[in-house]
């Protein structure tokens, strides 16, 4: 049986609505029901693997109404949003016990999670703007959560530029309507297919890039997420580094940029070039860090640089009428990627919470020696740190093997050679992390320092095993062509996208 | 703050019954004429934010505290979702039809009852824009005075 | 249509005072003239709805400002040190400003509606049979709450997470021992 | 060229909230690119010479259940409208949002002058 998609949307919408009520005496009741919502949302993500289907809100057919388009991307980026917020709501149980006000935070939480489900989902070009700023506000107050100085001074400045972002996007969105007339995603496309490209809508497009630009930290707009991830609580960094800069960033700006504007030469090197310097920059600030949580932010600014630039040089094979396997190649391994980092930066985000919940500090130079302490808790970080720095088995290699394959496919030999190199200081930079939390001298003031057991290990393991697994989604055919393959294929169709929603009336 | 004079306090527990009164009709008309649930429930929350002004902010918690007020905020939210969700259980499985319309109620065009859920969504958005902006008006004003009193001691 | 050049030439002045003045009071209620002009331009719109909603969230976003900030700090600001910061910035800004103005000749005229010149477009069928299918009168009413009352969930919603936000930043003790109670 | 006029407009709240180091100058920047694209916006949708989007009694055929054909071609667009109204709604929250960052912020620093708010590296 299919699921009504506005479920996606209304279940977790409901339960938000409904748990500042419970006050602090349901603060477990509470909890219990924003688990289960997440994990009901779970399993409606995997239940709708592998289906296509558009859903006209309250019986208006398009462009009267407003679409919601399940397709392969949206389904891949669901998997890995609602994956991720399972993991950091089970995470949150005992966590958040550190915090007041538990019942506004997982109706926060609940509402970013419907927030982001509404975007992916969207197929109209205003919902998605509205549903982006549901995400963006409870991200800004959730990274103010514990209303302490740097969390403030973060929060405000995230606030600042994730308005300015969100006011470009607006604008960009006027012009559109402006120069075609319609805010429906298949039908701005079919328009700019039929009229053609003209100053106003390469300006639209522009402002867009900016707006998502800034709102996924690429490199000349990252100045507020070194700041703002590593000030959230713990889960909440998982999620805004592992789903909430991909969900409102690379895949409006994948979206937009492929199914509705359709692909260009110089919007193809725009994005390689922002991706190669975000990969550079975000890695080389990253190995200077002594902060956990602020050295895992600046690798967030590093591996999204991947992740554009894979999507990058599809762009680019795709608007020189190259071939079109080459083309696929490059998007799969940005896409790849986006899903694997996903899992290993928001278990990293999660083990860095644990440890900081144990130690109480987040410096490095004040750990040491915690690996005979923090058992599991070393355990998973060593999964994730393998993942992320690319070593064999684990997801994060594949995704990489595939993006310096088809980078040197297409012949761009010099971005391949960045990849490997970025790659090994990202290795570096995580052995300096192993070294100097897990190895090494145990202070004195941490001799007492105890692991926190429960359902923090248990969201802690079940990423680590997808960590360990995720290799299959490439490497059995069978998911492969399932969960990847159609993302990939709707990235690469391009405009046909208009023509499959408008064909399904 | 004890609040204003006795001149502005008697103007404005008058005044305040006229606000809500031309609240209600911009919310209630809101499919017939210009207005709607939201700038109706702007209104209502501007006549609770004229008493806080007029009598200070004791006078006001008394009438509507803000334990209430927070609750009303989250009915007024869920009241829409659930208009929402009802489209899904009352009709073939669509989000959001006006399913009233026509079919439970059928209603001439120019009348009061005339647009199924436009209405009952109107209530719905104006009930909870006012209770939420009173809220967060107030929660901004008492926030200032507990700090004022915290740098005095 | 003068009308219309002027309110814009009254709001640009408002914007620049608001802006540029040391006195923090007076950029506020310079942007309370921003808001009016702004409602009256709406007016002339031909927009009522959106007049009455910009006048009345104007004066609560004043008595936010207000009652909230503008009596807690000194209400004169020292000017801004960063010479060359500010060049940078207003030199890229009206570069940015130079490239737009060109862009605005590919729209309609001011005046010709876009949905006037799109056949297919959305816009005619809510005109045209709005009334008939949805029942209310106020064409504007039954776009945002019967064709796109989805975009009205999502902006009750963003309301109530900003109101859930402010009452989370402004509670009085954030952080607490594991076994303390909540309070 | 009342475009241009109301991106002049945008673009001074650009400036305003990009360069301005005060919290409160830089939150009356954000208002004000927020006017600049609601205007914008309901620009989009004018006619000369249009009415409201609002049906009154006269311009109905309740018989034949028809608008009449003057309101159709004179109607200025109502989409844009709707967007505006959902816009405004939006600008509000986090307007209100913004505020409560910035008081809690003035009660932990004492100060709204961002060049003093600076514990956070880079």
């Amino acid at each position: 049986m299919s699921i009504p998609l506005p479920l996606f949307i209304a279940v977790p919408l409901i339960i938000a609505f409904v748990l500042p009520m419970f006050g602090r005496k349901g603060k477990s009741a509470a909890t219990a029901l924003a688990n289960m919502v997440t994990i009901s949302l779970l399993v409606f993500a995997v239940a709708s693997i592998g289906k296509t289907e558009v859903y006209e809100i309250g019986k208006w057919s398009i462009p009267l109404g407003i679409n919601l388009v399940l397709d392969g991307l949206s389904s891949l980026l669901l998997l890995a949003v609602n994956v991720v917020a399972a993991a950091a709501m089970l995470f949150s149980v005992r966590y958040m016990e550190q915090y007041t006000a538990k019942s506004k935070y997982l109706s926060l939480f609940l509402l970013m999670v419907a927030g982001m489900n509404g975007v992916i989902l969207s197929g109209d070009i205003f919902n998605l703007f509205v549903f982006l700023e549901i995400a963006s506000l409870s991200s800004y107050a959730l990274v103010g959560f514990g209303c302490e100085h740097e969390e403030l001074e973060a929060s405000f400045k995230y606030m600042v530029l994730g308005s300015i972002a969100s006011a470009f996007i607006l604008f960009a969105i006027a012009l559109v309507y402006g120069n075609t007339g319609t805010l429906n995603m298949a039908y701005i496309s079919k328009a700019i297919a039929d009229s053609g490209m003209n100053a106003g809508l390469a300006f639209a497009l522009a402002m867009f890039m900016a707006g998502f630009g800034l709102k996924a930290a690429l490199v000349p707009f990252h100045a507020w997420l070194p700041d703002a991830h590593p000030s959230a609580p713990a889960p909440i960094s998982a999620m805004l580094s592992g789903v909430l800069i991909k969900a409102l960033g690379v895949y409006s700006l994948a979206r937009i940029i492929f199914n509705v504007f359709g692909v260009s030469v110089p919007v193809g090197w725009v994005l390689v070039t922002l991706g190669v310097l975000s990969m550079v920059v975000g890695v080389f600030l990253a190995v200077g860090q002594w902060d956990f949580k602020r050295l895992l932010a600046y690798h967030s600014i590093s591996q999204m640089g991947y992740v554009i630039l894979g999507l990058g040089i599809g762009a680019l094979i795709l608007a020189r009428n190259g071939r079109i396997e080459w083309a696929a190649m490059a998007v799969l391994g940005g896409l790849f990627h986006l899903v694997n980092h996903s899992v290993f930066k928001s278990l990293l985000f999660l083990t860095s919470g644990s440890v900081e919940m144990s130690t109480g500090t987040r410096q490095l130079k004040e750990m040491g020696g915690l690996g005979e302490k923090l058992t599991f808790t070393r355990a998973t970080c060593t999964v994730a740190s393998a993942s992320i720095a690319g070593i064999p088995p684990f997801n994060g290699f594949w995704s990489k093997m595939i993006l310096v394959i088809a980078s040197v496919q297409a012949g761009f030999l010099s971005l391949a050679a960045v990849t490997v190199v970025v790659s090994l200081v990202t290795l570096i930079s995580f052995l300096k992390v192993q070294r100097y939390v897990f190895l090494g001298e145990l202070p004195e003031n941490l001799r007492q320092t105890k692991e926190n057991r429960g359902f923090m290990l248990v969201a802690m393991v079940f990423l680590a095993g997808l960590c360990l697994l995720m290799g299959a989604l490439l490497l059995v055919p069978g998911l492969k062509d399932s969960i990847l393959e159609p993302a990939v294929k709707v990235l690469t169709d391009g405009l046909t996208y208009s023509d499959d929603i408008i064909g399904t009336l | 703050m004890k609040g204003m004079t006795i001149i502005v306090k008697t103007i404005s527990s008058w005044v305040k019954m006229l606000i809500v009164l031309f609240g209600i009709y911009i919310i209630l008309f809101g499919h017939l004429t210009p207005g709607g649930g939201f700038a109706g429930g702007v209104i209502l929350a501007s006549s609770y934010v004229l008493l806080m002004l007029a009598f200070g902010k004791e006078f006001v918690q008394k009438d509507l505290p803000l334990a209430l007020d927070s609750k009303l905020d989250c009915l007024g939210a869920l009241l829409f979702a659930v208009i929402a969700v009802l489209g899904l259980v009352l009709t073939d499985r669509i989000f959001f039809t006006n399913y009233l319309y026509q079919e439970y109620l059928p209603g001439k065009e120019f009348e009061l009852i005339s647009a199924g859920t436009i209405p009952f969504s109107n209530i719905a958005i104006g009930l909870k824009v006012g209770a939420s902006l009173f809220l967060v008006i107030f929660l901004l004003s008492t926030f200032r005075r507990e700090t004022s009193a915290n740098t005095k001691e | 249509m003068y009308i219309f050049y002027a309110l814009l030439v009254f709001m640009i002045i408002a914007a620049i005072i608001a802006i540029e003045t040391k006195n923090l009071l007076s950029a506020v209620i310079c942007i309370g003239a921003l808001g009016f002009g702004a409602s009256l331009m709406f007016l002339f719109l031909r927009a009522p709805d959106i007049a009455i909603t910009q006048i009345v969230v104007e004066v609560l976003g004043l008595i936010i400002l207000i009652r909230s900030t503008i009596s807690r700090d000194l209400t004169f600001i020292s000017g801004d040190k960063e010479f060359f910061g500010t060049v940078v910035s207003v030199v890229i800004i009206f570069v940015i400003f130079l490239a737009g103005v060109k862009v605005f000749e590919t729209l309609p005229d001011f005046g010709t509606a876009v949905f006037a010149q799109v056949p297919e477009a959305a816009s005619q069928t809510y005109i045209k049979e709005g009334l008939q299918s949805t029942g209310a009168a106020n064409i504007v009413s039954s776009v945002i709450l019967d064709y796109r009352a989805y975009d009205t969930l999502g902006e009750a919603t963003v309301l109530f997470t900003s109101i859930i936000g402010a009452t989370v930043l402004l509670r009085k003790k954030a952080k607490k021992l594991l076994e303390e109670p909540d309070l | 060229m009342p475009y241009a006029l109301c991106f002049l407009l945008f673009m001074l709240g650009l400036y305003c909230a990009v360069v301005k180091k005060n919290m409160v100058k830089i939150v009356i920047g954000i208002m004000v690119m927020e006017y600049a694209v609601n205007l914008f916006l309901v620009m989009l949708g004018f006619r000369v010479g249009g009415i409201a989007p609002i049906i009154d009694r006269a311009q109905y055929d309740p018989v034949m259940r028809q608008v009449a054909a003057g309101f159709v071609s004179s109607s200025v667009d109502p989409l844009p409208q709707a967007l505006v109204l959902t816009s405004i709604v939006i600008s509000l929250g986090s307007l209100a949002l913004m505020i409560s960052i910035c008081i809690r912020t003035y009660e932990k620093y004492g100060t709204f002058d961002i060049t003093q708010i600076r514990r956070l590296k880079g």
